[in-house]
């Protein structure tokens, strides 16, 4: 199904600010289709981002929009989604965005099940700076502030997400167009907090200083090292090494907050009427 | 004297790097005084790239150049935007290899200098040489620093193992300078 | 007129940035690079949706053609 | 027994009560001492009302949230005391510079730091004003009593959706937590405003305009959900909402965010003239000083000084007209007494240059300031 | 070819030079453009020097990590621009609190909120002043070149070890990313300053004494694991470090936190005296705005106005001796180009007084005033 | 073995300004115990906290101590042990200062597994502000910002620790007290980031409200409802439902940053040397 | 007509309440202005309690009590923190279920009312009744608000189900007073 | 003397705040909570430590008594 890139883009604002073969596009492009397949309604969808190069993405979606601060994302779309829980609101965040500065936002969306679809463009690094590590920046890896290579440990976004109480996580990357679009699907017609880490690649910044020299080599990097959930279930501790799942990793039934709230107030409200 | 020079195109084309060797060589090798500055873009990433030095026998106060005397242009959209601000009678070198020929209207004011510069250092093994060709013109025409300046300052930058293409394709502009 | 084309390709040169991922991920090599990405056999083309969906910068669709016939 | 109109209540509760009745639907906040019996009210009453309270991680995710549910049509509020204040600043920043309306509680205690939680200060007022990176300018009103914790908080709302812009609501700890006799006006005497809505369609939608809306300088502002579609970011931007690195739209962009509050002093600056007509000495106080001070002019005229007392109710802006008219009367000293280090000494100075002195009163422990110290302090200037 | 002493250094690049020359050995860091140079050069040389390097996850959590390195004795700094400095307001009162050295660099850009990061801005000299809550102090030094960026380093560290104090270093964009020829002081030249270690044993040890240490009311500073067993906290507290209620003693210890500042003000209070003996026409600059203030008066003395500039090296605390001495010169102005809204207008004026106009250049936007835009101020005021 | 409360305590500085039946002075004395009973050096010791009841607690301690700011006891406690690897660094926090204000520090330091001791005082609810839920207050509980019920879910803080990476997590309660102070000492004798959620209660306002009318009945809610870990393992989703595991979690081996920075600082400085 | 009061004790003994009785007693029923504070301990939570009252037939500007002209002291720290501060002759209530009598010198300047409050609440049935028998005892003494005014302001605040016993124990105050 | 006493359990009346956990948590009745917790049968005290590490206030202490026999 081609796109009608007109109805969901700003195309006054095109082409876009992203390098050449930066995975960004990929992954905004899924959630466009993604939209597009589950027919949102264009007026009812909010697109809410922080700061880095992922988060300049909704500047090119035809929605309302809006660029917050760095990390913060979570917490203004927090907002909107108890405004007006009618609205589908997605946030579109990187790796520092969403687990340097706005984590403690990240895992406290997810405990309490607050129905936002939040998809991480997670390219290891701090693009829209230049360069420096962050938290997914793989141990040993280069980055401007690893020049020596990085010393510390990265999350697994889902882990966290799951370990937060999250009861939707999945994870996909740019050379699996196609699953990511469906799983970003799932993840917006999820009832509760849904998180997608969407393994995207940073040509200019993390492929240049890893020896990763295309965009088309960051890619195979990724398509060599994922592993169907399916299949990770079966891996031993060893055989899981320098691989990562990819697909549904959790996915519960849970009471969303907006409804409980919502409850709430009709309950006070009989009870005032009484 | 107090001469302004810059260089422009896009980013990945090493201009910023030349800026930087062609202060160096003036910083260390000379007794003048030296400034570079450089764009940058929306955060600090990508997209079009600008370097600019000043290299003075004065105090350097006001760090900025607005009109320069000397411009690299390496890009079409480099070209368009800063020919304009050229001081009259200065030079322009342009690589042909991206960018038009000057308008004429320029053309009459300005000293031009055409070449096709990327194509060049793309003969020369690896395209990414192309600022150090560009390098070796500008310092032939101007005679800003000494050019065995000039080389110290590349050798003291470039990747190891890059030093002999690096030293050709400045040789290569200091050709194409003295050709013209 | 020989056999008909069920595919379009076409690719928006103002926002190609030339990556050349079209090229890359197209399974049927329907695509080569030349300054933009061009069509080289369409009729190889078999509609995957490979090409746009890996494309970084919405330059690059493919539409399924009107019957003429 | 027969109840008269009159309620008993506290600073903190009125500033909800006056929250609600102008319209406040959505509050996210974090607890913290002296401000904490505010979100306590908002989360019994909020629902009630029909609207959401919700108690965030953080104070930088609760100011966060107020603006997207502000962006989303709600009327927002989040209140908090200073080490959550300067937390918030750089959200605080994004709301002006997004120019979404809501309103920020800080309910003054002792710094700096973690200071002394229950003691009362006015150690906040300057950075209320400069607190957040880059020029902007901000809007702060200080009540000194009860019942003016409500209508102040009315007001706070009015200005909010009016100019579009975040209001800070500066209590310190003593007005906050005073419990006071108070009959609350009325819903038919109430005032209450609501932002300006755009009238065009959409795609003609500008939510940055440089030339629209009822006050100038001042653009009308869709809701999220309604079918504009438009851009909010921090980032400077154009009259779309989309950045821009034009130094010409930004310098303009940039002036008209600060001038529509600079330009506007008249219609914001709010003071209380008490005995101001023939004063030989002023005092200048605001919040909870101002009632010591207000005894202490008392006082004096007892004893024969003519004492009389100019009270900001409006800090910021700086209420510079109504000091240049105390200026105008020469009187012998404008005595400023604060419970910080003199912070807004430096601007009324610079108002009265060299031919008016400008005594300061200043502690800092958390001590309310009385009127026998106020008036020794007038006995000495006459 | 041989080369000379000289180098060509970036500001940033020279801000870590002079960091780790005055004994740097803790950097803890979040990257923003256009400080990011700063933690990357840190990233690169700390760990060959033997110090560490951490980038935190934000940058609340630099700003408290250096606290924790610096009470363990090492000289610790961050960096950051407006966005980051505001989050960092919270933990910048604690360092004040709790008489914590370090190092603050805020390499300014545009605000207000995210603005424009890669453009010049002087947009927070007021933020540096007043952006954390409760009355504190703070010593804030601006370099106007790449070589002071070094010098004004070392002098920071110098200055946070002396009075036991953050110390904000307040770069503009230009400084920050502008490379300069520099020849840089050698290890003997430098004048390096270590903190006053207590010599009392550790039972009589009173980490916040009111009367002891070098400079009065600078009390010694002993390290965590030195056997000292002393607590630290933001709370008011005694001279021993524990939290008081007690009005008094809190009074006493507040005040004295502010005085150990504001009663140095000679010693810290640096300026930059230029053409100013015979001065009409003053210009008070700071910062990159300074060089084209500089630029202006050779231009105006070439044309023969008498102009002069005054330089205030150190920000906070104000330059007030020095200004002072200008107005005793009556010059015809004072003007004041900034890059922000006329932030330092306001004390400027109010040491001026009704006697001495002083004029404002502002630009918002991210371009360096120009020159002849001062030269045009300076033709018109004379 | 009793206790030389006068070797660990600030005596003068007692007695505390805890309630009567506050848990906090229970696991207190399980980490004095616990220093005592691994004979650490008390001028090698460092203890830091953030903002809360909780974080009182080292007040009382002779040690070298730091009292922070809401939340970021952590990340203070990061420099310390940065500078100074040799000091063992115990931070004490609350749940609100640990996981609500505090939650992005703790996740990251799991991350990175720095050699720090985090001991969670967690009493569901924010104490020393009077009573306001917590991330840690059960769905349907009372507080003044709950009055009518805990709309949101809680945090497992152990899960939480362990989704981010941590390779030490442990729990018990006051009502286990000896169980406590042998999990405080595996968790500081262990090389790298170990978290220790110490169930505690707070009779003032979390039991006032929600029925638990002494500090006995709420020791014995802990009893009732805690599992010692390997049972735990055997239950079944359902017979978990409203128990928690008590023990040592998860415990790893991993690399711990400090140590991988000593070692690159030598490289470094033998490279230089050479 | 101006009256400052203070009642002060320990956490738990519901002075606080008794206090804002009082002031809504005033509030709500007479025509008089009434302003109540109250102390707090380092942040907000436990330890000593103190609340303040007063109430006036002026406007109160200085909203703090200074030197009470009736103090309550429930707890023996509150007394021998405030008694001194009580104006020369002001009326002290003393509880002497905890309080220590009042020492002879203080005793010849202030009017002192002393009755074991908290042991009279527990006979009633819980102490915890023990700051309204102290009401009862502060209005009947003082004649500060009506006494119905009171008993409503009481019923208005306490928890359902304890109306019968704080009636009771306003009633045992006022009892007490009158038979003094 | 009869039986020598084993176990010293005192009490420290300015920290005592009077919980009585220390009391509960005994499993040998040694306690009995009077104004503070005292000592009604000090020989049944078999030095378990319980009510010492459930006292939240530093306030009770069991000491093993010097053989003075
Ligand atoms: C408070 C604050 N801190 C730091 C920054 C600087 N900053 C902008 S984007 C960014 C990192 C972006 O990384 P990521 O979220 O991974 O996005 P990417 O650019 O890689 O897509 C940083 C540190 C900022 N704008 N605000
Ligand atoms: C930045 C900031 N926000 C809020 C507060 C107010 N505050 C102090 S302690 C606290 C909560 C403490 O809860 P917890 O960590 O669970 O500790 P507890 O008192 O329950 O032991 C809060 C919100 C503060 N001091 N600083
Ligand atoms: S810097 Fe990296 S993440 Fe940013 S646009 Fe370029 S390739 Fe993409
Ligand atoms: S649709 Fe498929 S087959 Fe056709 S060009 Fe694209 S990738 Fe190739
Ligand atoms: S993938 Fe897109 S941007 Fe890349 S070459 Fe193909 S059409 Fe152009
Ligand atoms: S309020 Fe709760 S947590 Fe705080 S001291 Fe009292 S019982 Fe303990
Ligand atoms: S030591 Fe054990 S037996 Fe002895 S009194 Fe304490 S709890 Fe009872
Ligand atoms: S447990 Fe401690 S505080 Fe409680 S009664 Fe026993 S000795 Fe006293
Ligand atoms: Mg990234
Ligand atoms: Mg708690």
């Amino acid at each position: 199904m081609a796109l009608p890139i007109d109805k969901y883009l700003r195309v006054a604002k095109m082409p876009h600010i992203w390098c050449p073969g930066c995975g960004h596009g990929i992954v905004t492009q899924a959630i466009v289709r993604a939209i597009h397949e589950l027919e949102l309604d264009t007026e009812k969808t909010v697109v809410v981002s922080g700061i880095g190069c992922s988060a300049r993405a909704p500047g090119y979606l035809h929605f309302d929009t809006l660029h917050t601060t760095h990390g913060r994302a979570i917490a203004f779309a927090t907002g909107i989604k108890m405004a007006k829980p009618e609205l589908n609101v997605i946030v579109i965040t990187g790796d520092g965005d969403a687990a340097a500065i706005g984590g403690n936002h990240l895992i406290h969306a997810a405990r309490r099940n607050l129905d936002l679809t939040v998809i991480c463009f997670n390219n290891n690094i701090y693009g829209m700076t230049s360069g420096q590590y962050s938290p997914l920046t793989p141990q040993g890896s280069y980055a401007t502030t690893s020049p020596y290579g990085m010393l510390e440990k990265p999350f697994d976004l889902c882990n966290l997400v799951i370990g937060a109480g999250g009861t939707f996580a999945a994870r996909s990357t740019t050379y699996h167009a196609r699953q990511l679009t469906n799983l970003i699907k799932e993840a917006i017609a999820y009832k509760g907090f849904a998180f997608v880490d969407a393994l995207s690649q940073c040509p200019t910044y993390f492929g240049r200083r890893n020896k990763l020299r295309t965009p088309l080599e960051m890619m195979n990097w990724f398509k060599d090292r994922s592993v169907p959930v399916s299949s990770w279930e079966k891996l031993s501790p060893e055989e899981r090494e320098g691989k990562f799942a990819i697909g549904v990793l959790t996915k519960a039934q849970a009471t969303e907050l907006t409804e409980v709230y919502k409850q709430l107030i009709e309950q006070l409200q009989q009870r005032g009427g009484e | 004297m107090r001469m302004e020079l810059r260089l422009a195109g896009e980013g990945g084309q090493g201009l910023i790097t030349a800026g930087i060797i062609l202060a160096e060589a003036g910083a260390k090798y000379t007794d003048l005084n030296v400034v570079q500055t450089q764009s940058y873009g929306p955060e600090s990433r990508g997209g079009a790239s600008r370097a600019d030095v000043i290299i003075s026998s004065d105090e350097i106060d006001y760090p900025q150049v607005k009109n320069p005397d000397v411009l690299v242009v390496m890009a079409q959209e480099a070209s368009d935007k800063y020919l304009q601000s050229v001081k009259n009678g200065g030079t322009v070198i342009v690589d042909t290899t991206y960018v038009k020929p000057v308008p004429e209207a320029e053309s009459q004011r300005l000293k031009v200098i055409e070449f096709p510069i990327s194509a060049k250092a793309r003969e020369l093994g690896r395209e990414i040489a192309a600022n150090i060709v560009a390098l070796g013109l500008l310092v032939e025409t101007t005679g800003i620093v000494p050019k065995d300046a000039a080389v110290a300052a590349v050798l003291d930058r470039v990747p190891k193992g890059t030093e002999e293409l690096n030293k050709q394709a400045f040789a290569a502009g200091v050709e194409a300078a003295k050709a013209l | 007129m020989g056999k008909t084309l069920q595919w379009e390709v076409s690719v928006n040169s103002k926002w190609c940035k030339k990556c050349g991922l079209c090229v890359e991920f197209c399974p049927r090599d329907v695509l080569e690079m030349n300054d933009i990405p061009t069509v080289k056999d369409a009729a190889r083309c078999i509609g995957c949706l490979m090409c746009e969906m890996h494309c970084p910068d919405f330059a690059i669709t493919v539409k399924r053609r009107e019957n003429n016939g | 027994m027969a109840k008269n109109q009159a309620r008993l209540l506290q600073g903190n509760e009125a500033v909800v009560e006056g929250a609600i009745a102008a319209g406040l639907r959505f509050f996210a906040g974090y607890p913290i001492t002296p401000s904490t019996e505010i979100a306590e009210h908002c989360a019994a009453k909020l629902p009630v009302a029909g609207g959401k309270f919700i108690q965030m991680e953080d104070e930088i995710a609760s100011m966060a949230a107020i603006c997207g549910a502000s962006l989303a049509g709600l009327k927002s509020m989040t209140a908090t005391s200073g080490p959550g204040f300067s937390l918030k600043q750089e959200n605080l920043g994004f709301a002006v510079k997004g120019e979404i309306p809501c309103v920020v509680v800080n309910v003054q205690r002792v710094g700096p730091s973690t200071g002394m939680p229950t003691s009362t200060a006015q150690g906040d007022v300057m950075q209320a004003r400069w607190g957040s990176h880059g020029d902007h300018e901000i809007v702060a009103l200080c009540p000194a009593s009860v019942k003016e914790a409500f209508t102040l908080t009315v007001e706070a709302f009015n200005i909010a959706e009016e100019y579009r812009t975040p209001v800070v609501l500066l209590l310190d700890e003593t007005i906050g937590h005073l419990r006071e006799k108070v009959i609350l006006p009325s819903k038919e005497e109430l005032v209450v405003k609501d932002r300006e809505k755009p009238n065009v369609p959409p795609e003609q939608y500008k939510p940055f305009a440089m030339d629209q809306g009822r006050i100038p300088g001042v653009p009308p502002l869709a809701a999220y959900g309604e079918g504009f579609k438009f851009h909010v970011t921090g980032l400077t931007h154009g009259e779309d909402g989309f950045p821009t690195g034009n130094p010409a739209i930004a310098e303009k962009q940039l002036r008209r965010l600060n001038e529509k509050i600079s330009s506007n002093k008249k219609a914001l600056c709010k003071v209380e003239k008490f005995f101001l007509e023939d004063a030989e000495v002023v005092i200048f106080a605001y919040g909870a000083t101002a009632r010591s001070a207000r005894k202490a002019v008392r006082d004096a005229r007892a004893v024969g000084i003519k004492a009389g007392m100019l009270r900001p109710i409006t800090i910021w802006p700086f209420v510079e007209d109504a000091l240049l008219e105390v200026k105008a009367g020469r009187p012998k000293a404008v005595i400023v007494p604060e419970m910080n280090l003199g912070q807004l000494v430096l601007p009324v100075k610079s108002v009265m240059g060299d031919s008016v002195p400008v005594i300061p009163i200043n502690k800092l422990a958390g001590q309310l300031i009385t009127p026998e110290e106020i008036l020794s302090a007038m006995k000495e200037a006459v």
